[in-house]
């Protein structure tokens, strides 16, 4: 058994609240219904929040924030967290002044209001959305001295609109039809061009985020979900879709988006976000309380399917022992998982090691150097290392095995 | 229109799609009527873009991207080891994204707010200055489609997956070393977080 | 095929910032990241919030807030909009102030912070939270004139937090325990006699919904859950669990949460919260738009496991189709339903009846009548009926079938 | 402790315990010790209580609920059709119900903060008004429980699932007849829906 109790002495408290004493809120009315129609978080939650890095990008139009998922549990991001990876600033665009083409390749060419949008069957799914350069700044070696700012590019909700399929087949696609351009509102008309067999699968126009309406900086009021595939292909304030029959090659997969190798050549169009996990507890954030137990928790997720399994290793890729999957365990879903662990105090390199149901297996960062170089930068998605000091802080390392 | 199962929606007039249908495709596809010469483009960009990406269009050591420098040559490790710059010339495998991109997004804080006109001439003082057209040369949409980009052959699909974990569980390394440590406060903490 | 196309002209909106315009957000950049570190809703969804009827209840403090579920789409309830029902006001408790005694008929009792309840073994599930009373104004007859406000005291989050079995199991029951005492440290110390193979089956000491720490008014920083079950048996700002081996008969199962029956007795530990399902599309505050395709959608549950169907009747329940369950269909949790319907622009008297993977069977409110009386208060399931007019408008109707 | 796996918390002490473990059960167990009389009782009604609940202690005619008033013998829509008047004497199946009650949560706004006494003065009070208990005999834990609440046997288990839907699918009634219609209006709109 475990004598780590350091709990009682780390969260005091103010004395005069405690047992036997009965504090004020268990004597004086609290707030009533309604005192907040729309719900805030609590006063003592302050400190949870998005955060940016304001060097890494010229201008916070064009930037990213990141959600703390340092301070998250399960596998739903709640709205006012979500990351933002923005390239011309969020709009705040009026429902009723909003419309989307749906043009070229197709039979009948439509223009859609929200409330025609609305109307068309729908579906809930629940998916990560993940933007290729989260663990971007890792590659070079071990950069970012949080949780928050190494993996937060990633967000999980339940997104609901109409499959892009259900539209397809109203309109009718031209045959010879291949690739769809689409392409947001926004100051920067982000633009992505979209594989139609992708398109037609499981991609959602989505107007809904864990229930209600998407919030003005995920897309407000209509955005495009593309399971699986980069965060920015998901765009946002999509006002345009066109089918065509080649991609288009704009920006955002050329200059962008795509991976340069050792030896100066490109891959484009690396849609897949590849299997990828990461331990959340201890992290940076929140090291160790103590000796003994701590339950280590993460997150997994696959851009190709279901998680199948997450691996944890306590010294550094040597050893490894199978984690719990902890909740629903969903198609290209943030996965929570669990793992009962004794710590004696001891220096420590903490890793986790997911699989996803296609058999891919998160590769360790010189597995990935091996095939890509240290200068892609995207699709960091390696086997991260937690070093934990006696003094139970946590460092973000990188380590190599032999 | 009468086969439409749901038939929610209007069928867009020929004009409403021309209005937002600004897409430009490396066949030239989209590309609309009209030119645009090197002196006018310069002009232009001194008075609408340098202010961001620096007088000679090579980001002037500011804080935004360069639009000309690099070398499509030296985008290996071998040649230039670390980050390569990718500038329009060096790295860009469509001149077409070129235009498409000034027309939708350019200037930063007023996009789509250049005529056509007006970007063709600002693609010509970008090609020039990235040696990639002459500048006595109009630009239009049959020059531009000319342009062969010298990266245009660095570019192949995607071949992923490309790692093989041999999804180890026991003894899999005789030692581990660690190789880098993320210095403490290089992230920003308090109001610094907040942009 | 429909030719339903209304809502062009019904979402007209400002024809400057319309296609072939372009509209000044897509010129001019948007706000930047982190603009709001902890994001809000959209300032065009200001409709979207929970809403309260005064007149139901004596003061604020002691009543209740029902969640807008006629805005609401998927399963998940998003965290500012979780309906509230407070005895005493809705604390604001310091987080390090914080503790749960859990004590009575164990081996070892103990004092809990937050922080050591973080660091017991963690579980998420996705539940719903439904007050018995929701839907009580309608035993008499048709008497709420919005959705709103006859079904909206039901609301569904993924909650996070540590099973009560592993406290159990750790602290060690004696033998001779069946009841377990739950109490709030609110200003109504609310308190609940829960049983305890129940408590030791699947219920949960949360923390966290829906991904971050719970909100003040569901109970900030913890409170039960106990799926299934009667919405105040999930004690919220929860202090003390007191192991014990009789039924404690506290005020809110006693004066309150017991259904009088026609005869004039009364059932008490009424617990389990019965199948139960209802339309949200059409309702009053979104009737329907015109003739043609509309699809119903709904929600459904049980405290009693999955749902396992929902049939759809326009005509008042004399003819029924099934629907299609859309998205997670999980255990004693929200489930979304639709169908596909064409209205010939005709009054129609709209219902839904679900099914439970139990086969308890959602009654009608005549059935339900017939057993229980019309003064019972709580626990009315009935099939609810939307009166469509010819107008489009949707009525809030109550019918009898012979 | 020794045999715990995790060892998370403390074992709290019999003060910390004590001070929260207020409950009272219906056997008696929990009741503490103290006593209090029916005229005390009555002027901390008068000073504490009856603001909201009435000098009588039966609503008086406003907002918050009655302590006294209704009959066990008309619980049944035969003798008292309408919601019945449930008060303590009319409908609480235990008097430790009162005590435990009103010692945790009343008065509405400066909960536990009444003495032990002042809590047994009171709940003599409200006995002797709901006609269960005499008004010349103190009210102490031993007297409380001697107390037996006119509907007691009125309470019976759960018996549910308790409906039988057939779950028929077609033709299921001949006709359908609208029994209730609600009134538009009903429910407020705008601020009137925010306390
Ligand atoms: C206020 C600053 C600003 C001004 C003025 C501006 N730009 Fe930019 N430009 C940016 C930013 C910021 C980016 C990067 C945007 C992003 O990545 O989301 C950018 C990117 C570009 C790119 C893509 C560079 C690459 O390598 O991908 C081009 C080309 C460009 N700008 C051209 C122009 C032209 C032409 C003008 C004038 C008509 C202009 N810019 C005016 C800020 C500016
Ligand atoms: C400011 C108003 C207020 C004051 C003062 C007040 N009460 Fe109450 N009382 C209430 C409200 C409101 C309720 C109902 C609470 C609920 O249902 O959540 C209530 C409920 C009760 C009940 C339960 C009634 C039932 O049928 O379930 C009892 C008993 C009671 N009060 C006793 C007292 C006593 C004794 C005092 C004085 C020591 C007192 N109250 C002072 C407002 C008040
Ligand atoms: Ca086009
Ligand atoms: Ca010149
Ligand atoms: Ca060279
Ligand atoms: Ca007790
Ligand atoms: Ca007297
Ligand atoms: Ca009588
Ligand atoms: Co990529
Ligand atoms: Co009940």
């Amino acid at each position: 058994t475990v004598g780590a109790t350091g709990g009682a002495a780390l969260a005091a408290g103010n004395p005069k609240h405690l047992p036997p004493n009965v504090p004020p809120w268990s004597m004086e009315l609290g707030d009533s219904v309604t005192a907040e129609p729309y719900g805030i978080p609590s006063q003592y939650e302050k400190n949870v929040h998005r955060r940016t890095v304001p060097w890494l990008t010229p201008t916070g139009e064009s930037s990213i924030s990141f959600t703390p998922i340092q301070d998250l549990h399960g596998i739903i991001t709640p709205n006012g967290l979500h990351f933002e990876r923005h390239h011309g600033g969020f709009p705040h665009i009026p429902k009723e002044d909003f419309r989307l083409i749906v043009h070229g390749m197709l039979e009948n060419e439509r223009m859609y209001t929200m409330q025609d949008i609305m109307r068309l069957p729908q579906v809930s799914r629940i998916h990560f959305v993940e933007c290729p350069a989260n663990s971007g700044a890792e590659w070079r070696g071990a950069q970012m001295d949080k949780l928050q700012f190494t993996h937060g590019m990633v967000s999980c909700c339940e997104w609901t609109g109409v499959l892009v399929k259900t539209l397809m087949e109203e309109l009718g696609v031209k045959s010879g039809a291949k690739w769809v351009l689409a392409e947001g509102a926004d100051a920067a008309g982000m633009s992505r061009s979209i594989p139609i067999e992708k398109l037609g699968d499981d991609c959602i126009l989505a107007y809904a985020q864990n229930g209600e309406m998407l919030r003005p900086e995920q897309g407000y009021p209509l955005r495009l979900i593309v399971p699986g595939f980069e965060g920015n292909m998901n765009v946002k304030w999509i006002r345009r879709l066109e089918f065509g029959d080649q991609p288009w090659h704009h920006r955002e997969e050329t200059s962008k988006y795509t991976d340069t190798m050792e030896d100066g050549s490109s891959r484009r169009f690396t849609w897949f976000m590849d299997a990828k996990s990461v331990i959340t507890s201890p992290c940076p954030e929140y090291p160790m309380l103590g000796k003994g137990y701590h339950q280590i928790r993460g997150l997994a997720w696959s851009g190709m399917g279901k998680i199948k399994g997450v691996d944890i290793s306590v010294d550094g890729g040597k050893n490894w022992m199978p984690a719990r999957l902890e909740g629903q365990v969903l198609d290209k879903s943030l996965t929570r998982f669990v793992f009962d662990w004794e710590w004696n105090g001891q220096e420590a390199m903490l890793q986790s090691r997911c699989y996803d149901e296609k058999g891919n297996v998160q590769p360790t960062i010189d597995q990935l150097r091996e095939v890509r170089g240290t200068w892609s930068i995207y699709h960091n998605n390696s086997i991260h290392t937690w070093l934990v000091q006696k003094s139970g802080e946590v460092l973000n390392v990188q380590v190599s095995g032999k | 229109g009468d086969e439409l199962k749901y038939g929610f929606g209007v069928k867009p007039t020929k004009e409403q799609v021309a209005g937002w249908d600004i897409d430009i495709r490396p066949d030239g596809k989209g590309l609309p009527a009209g030119s645009g010469g090197y002196e006018e483009g310069e002009e232009l960009f001194q008075d609408l873009c340098a202010v961001c990406h620096g007088e000679f269009a090579d980001g002037g050591g500011g804080r935004y991207p360069p639009l000309v420098g690099g070398d499509p040559e030296h985008l290996s490790q071998e040649a230039s080891p670390g980050q390569p710059e990718k500038t329009i010339g060096s790295y860009w495998p469509y001149a077409s994204t070129v235009f498409d991109y000034i027309k939708r997004a350019m200037p930063f804080g007023n996009a789509q707010s250049l005529t056509d006109d007006e970007v063709y001439a600002i693609t010509n003082f970008l090609m020039v200055e990235n040696d990639l057209h002459d500048e006595d040369q109009p630009m239009d949409a049959k020059a531009l489609i000319a342009i062969k980009m010298p990266n245009e052959g660095g570019f192949f699909m995607d071949p992923r997956p490309d790692t093989k974990n041999p999804h180890c569980m026991k003894d899999c390394y005789k030692s581990v070393e660690i190789k880098s440590k993320a210095t403490l406060g290089v992230t920003p903490t308090g109001e610094d977080a907040l942009r």
